[in-house]
């Protein structure tokens, strides 16, 4: 597919030409080799890899169990277990140079110096094609909170455009009252690209112990459950921002080419697609297959033609 | 066993071509998948979803269901390109597996984990414990030794004789036990010239009864010449008593441990368990563990 | 079961004796009188049922599609479709009279003037208990806002409370930042209990027409999807507002016993459920027996025992 | 047909007794519901879940499509306890109901909606208009009508004729079209003693082609003595343009009306359609509406 300049479903978002609008999840996808251990995974499918959040020190994670099943949805706490992001510039960029896809670092820290020491050291990397802001995991302090308000935001991103030569992308929290002025402040700050939507807080209690099944007793709900909730900050963030402002990349939920459509229609230009690596590992692939599908049922030719093309009723 | 030494991973399609009622409450799945069962390797184990394909291929009402559930091959037969795993009904997952009936179509990952060959034991002697369904995977690993020419000792505990998953017949132990010359035992195991005792946590006749770990100090009280080792799978409080007791033994003890997992590749760091290393991955890392390397928590 | 007083699963909230804590949602139950006509209906097992959301005025609700199926949920946007309060009061209230649970109003409006008029004439009925503030409907203007800021639902819930000797309760939004600083006005102004949740905002676009679904465009997401997210909003409040503090009635995605001892042991005193009956007319009857049983099993005698007693991890 | 006179609805458990494709991507389904056979009446429906209980009656992995599917019966047979519908696969759950087995026990809700009965129309005369899968609901009516010595004059229109949901026979109309005087109509409502011609989308031997609308424009050409009605039930564009052709002629014309629907017992709301005295609930005032009522958007 790589070759072939015919493919419709190529979309350059933030200067990154990626062959297919699909992005794989922060966490979901590890640091990019893992998954496509699988026999025949296609890479070609994968328009971009968001690689595993790294902090600035090595962080152990959180105590089992880290993950838990919910209605058409997944609880996760892994805590941003990671080996720092020496380790990772070092260990694991390497091992990406030849892969037929992009790469994108993600960063979290507990503070505005954390993430811009750690963007300083990734910027380096011939590898990563740019930074994602985690502002919204709610497995680890700070990062949550910076996500929620708009002139901590606003200074985060400012503070990693100065040092950060790569496009920057801000992946938003959803659970919060108002997305829109925090898009708004991303983009005053000079934010190339928004991640709208991560995982919304939630508790699962085993009622027979009367436990939080997670050990770190709140997660992150991810998977098909999320995805009208998606749908809808996709839209209301495009609708404030405008149709020419920066691109959106749209998580939470999609799990098969009629979701990546419809958060395409709402005016995502890409879509992440993270749990649902989970119940198949191919699931890349048959989106992709997916969207060329419905690109010809619709006689549309790019798959950049149907972005944000939702008619309101 | 086996067979190819690649370390390809599949995520495919698996048939349902038998399944059978294994005690109370689980029951034994027979998959057609040549190119899992080629691959597959002793403790290895697949993830399967809870739920079949439709018609169509869609997942179907699978959303429900993400997560696909983790179980240890109990048998594999690569010349017939097919393996069994036996399972318990726990929660909602094996239930609706319970309704899988042949012909269904099922999507599969795996094999899965690092393999433990015989090659990597140096012990001559290797007792088996198995609690409940921590049995089925030791089953796998059982031929592999025993063809390897180690002395298998197997000892399994199970609630009740109707929780027994297997097939059971007299055994005349090659090694026996004080005042125990002769005891039921499993039959796979038994025909593959293995010892094996069961012990009941509820008394039943011709069994042993009380904990695993009864037998296990008896046998650790005999000689093993060319060295022995302890391979324990089942319910966590089982293994860390294992554990204990070797290490007060000095016996070298490896544990099959469980974990929560969500990709199965190593990719999400769900499926830990903590180690003195920090939290190692069950998918990858294990699921075999060193008893000594074990942080309990 | 009413005259039986070693019902075990009978609570008081907010001083309404209930039968069970299972209290039918509001929009989902109609006026207390259309679902029961299911032959074998048992009353008894009802706590309450909170009727379907009044305004000053008659309101003709929005234009169709007003319901869509999402993964483990629903999304739905009627838009407050009601005769206004005066026909209400005068047709409706008077077929409650002598049902065998209890009945509360839910009212809505754009304005704070708008919910007192309607609360006192509420107030007057004997078949009403107490009242319900709907301020987190989605679906409609004005209610939204004031459940979105502390000091507009302070002043609402004043406003009421002045004009009105039932119980007020405050149905909260789940979609805020943070949903306890609102708890706590709602407290200060002397709220007497919460409802904990609502739906949140979702949006379905039909991929081949690239229309949204509902005639509204967006709605509200209710359903199993969104249990995770109550059970830990509930935990969130209840921790904030403390043990000792008003009562919380759980909204969000009940659809079993399990799910309802799930938000009881997060600090819910009583659990609506509102969508799971559109797949089982009877699930409050099932629910209620899978309470009882919960009981049994767990060596408790009393529902109101397990009110908050999660272990945290 | 029928039989009990109560209004009484049921929320209760059908057993799936059969399910045989009819036509193309639709099937006809037998469920046995002594309750719901007993009491449907004509033109009303029921609301099933698209997927069957597990086992244990839990939902099992239906939590993924919450909403029942409302299907109008297509025959009931109170004295069997059973009755049938006909339903084209649409959408995810019409496509989980086809993987439906004799034996599944599925939660259905029902019977919903007005009743309409031959009592309640006074014409001498009434010609049944069937798009595509309107046809079941009017195949439940046509008895009862006929029964009640009225003439039923049957249009049903399809896309082709591979898509035809009943068998098929040649019907020698008792009322003839202008230079047809014989055609395919089909089989159970010839059977009754119905005059049905079919037209389609896509021409083929022994059909008229085109639209529903040109046999029933042909028909309005005639007299009607006692007096003549038109019940129509398909997609709703033609539905709207059947109203219109009514109004013109002055004809009593009723719909029946589609909505998604939520509790189907009038509480939610959701299922409604607009009319000249606002937004009406398909499942409590409706299905049968009065075309000069309906508001067209
Ligand atoms: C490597 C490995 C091998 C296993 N081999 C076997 C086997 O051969 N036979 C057998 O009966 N069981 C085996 N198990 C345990 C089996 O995976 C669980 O019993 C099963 O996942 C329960 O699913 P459920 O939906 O019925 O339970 P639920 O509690 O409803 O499941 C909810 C979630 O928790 C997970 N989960 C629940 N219990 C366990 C557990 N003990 N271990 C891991 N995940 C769990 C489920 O996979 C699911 O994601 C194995 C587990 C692991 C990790
Ligand atoms: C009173 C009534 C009687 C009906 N009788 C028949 C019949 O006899 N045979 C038949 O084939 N169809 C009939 N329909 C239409 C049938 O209900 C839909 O085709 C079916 O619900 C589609 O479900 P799905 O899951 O396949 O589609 P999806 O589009 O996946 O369904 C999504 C949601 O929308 C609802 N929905 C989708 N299309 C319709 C529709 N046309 N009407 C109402 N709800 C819809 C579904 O019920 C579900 O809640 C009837 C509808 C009504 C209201
Ligand atoms: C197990 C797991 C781990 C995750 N870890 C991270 C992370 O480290 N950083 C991050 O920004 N998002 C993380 N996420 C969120 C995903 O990147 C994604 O935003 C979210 O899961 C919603 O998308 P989905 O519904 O497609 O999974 C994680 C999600 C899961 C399920
Ligand atoms: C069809 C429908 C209509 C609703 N109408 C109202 C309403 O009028 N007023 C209100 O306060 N909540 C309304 N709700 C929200 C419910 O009362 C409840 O808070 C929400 O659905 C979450 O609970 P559930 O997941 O159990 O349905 C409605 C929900 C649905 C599904
Ligand atoms: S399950 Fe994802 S790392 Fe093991
Ligand atoms: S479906 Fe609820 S009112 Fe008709």
């Amino acid at each position: 597919m790589t070759e072939n300049k015919k493919n419709d479903i190529a979309v350059t978002i933030a200067g990154i030409e990626m062959n297919t609008p699909l992005v794989m999840a922060s966490g979901t996808f590890g640091y990019g080799f893992e998954v496509p251990r699988v026999a025949d995974f296609r890479f070609e499918d994968v328009g971009a890899v968001v690689l595993k959040s790294v902090t600035l020190k090595p962080r152990t994670g959180n105590k089992p169990h880290r993950i838990a099943e919910t209605p058409a949805g997944v609880l996760n706490s892994i805590g941003m277990q990671n080996p720092g992001v020496e380790y990772v510039a070092k260990y694991y960029f390497p091992m990406l140079k030849n892969l037929p896809t992009k790469f994108i670092a993600n960063i979290a820290g507990e503070s505005t110096d954390e993430y811009v020491e750690v963007a300083r050291i990734i910027a380096e990397s011939d590898a990563i094609e740019a930074i994602e802001l985690n502002i919204s995991c709610p497995n680890v302090k700070g990062g949550c909170a910076i996500g929620v308000n708009p002139q901590d935001a606003f200074a985060l991103v400012s503070a990693v455009k100065a040092v950060c030569g790569k496009p920057v992308i801000v992946k938003l929290t959803p659970g919060v009252t108002d997305i829109k002025s925090i898009a708004e402040s991303c983009i005053a700050a000079k934010a190339d690209a928004l991640s709208v939507g991560n995982t919304y807080t939630g508790m699962v209690i085993d009622t027979h112990t009367r436990r939080p099944v997670l050990g770190n007793n709140y997660g992150g709900l991810s998977g098909p459950a999320i995805r009208p909730l998606t749908v809808c900050n996709v839209h209301k963030v495009r609708q404030a921002i405008g149709d020419s402002a920066i691109p959106i990349i749209a998580f939470g939920g999609v799990s098969n080419a009629s979701d990546a459509v419809e958060v395409m229609l709402a005016g995502a230009s890409a879509v992440g697609v993270g749990t649902a690596v989970f119940t198949n590992a191919h699931i890349c692939s048959e989106i992709a297959d997916g969207l060329r599908a419905y690109l010809q049922s619709q006689n549309e030719t790019n798959i950049a033609d149907i972005v944000g093309t939702v008619k309101l009723n | 066993m086996k067979k190819s030494n690649s370390n390809a991973i599949f995520d495919t399609i698996a048939t349902v071509i038998a399944q059978k009622p294994s005690g109370t409450n689980a029951y034994t799945l027979t998959f057609e998948c040549p190119e899992i069962a080629e691959a597959a390797q002793p403790i290895q184990f697949v993830n399967i979803a809870p739920v079949p394909l439709t018609a169509e291929g869609s997942p179907g009402p699978a959303l429900d269901m993400l997560l696909r559930r983790p179980l240890g091959f109990s048998q594999v037969r690569p010349e017939q390109g097919r393996f069994d795993v036996i399972y318990q009904v726990v929660g909602r997952g094996t239930q609706a597996m319970a309704d899988f009936k042949p012909g269904d179509r099922v999507r599969i990952l795996g094999p899965l984990g690092m393999p433990l060959t015989a090659d990597m034991i140096k012990a001559q002697t290797v007792i088996l414990v198995g609690g409940g369904l921590g049995l089925p995977p030791l089953y796998d690993l059982a031929p592999e030794l025993i063809k390897a020419g180690k002395e298998v000792i197997v000892i399994a505990g199970a609630r009740a004789e109707n929780l027994l998953i297997m097939d059971t017949q007299q055994c005349k132990l090659k090694r026996p036990l004080p005042d125990i010359g002769e005891t039921t035992g499993f039959k796979p195991f038994v025909e593959l010239g293995a010892d094996c005792v069961i012990t009941l946590d509820t008394p039943a006749e011709g069994f042993l009864s009380g904990l695993v770990t009864e037998p296990l100090n008896k046998y650790l009280e005999q000689d093993f010449d060319g060295g022995l080792e302890i391979i324990a799978c089942g319910p966590p409080i089982m293994m860390k008593v294992i554990a204990q007791i070797a290490r007060d033994r000095g016996v070298k003890c490896r544990l099959i441990m469980e974990a929560r997992m969500g990709c199965g590749l190593g990719a999400c760091q769900a499926c830990v368990c903590k180690t003195t290393d920090g939290y190692k991955r069950v998918c990858t890392e294990g699921p075999v563990f060193d008893a000594e390397d074990i942080v309990w928590e």
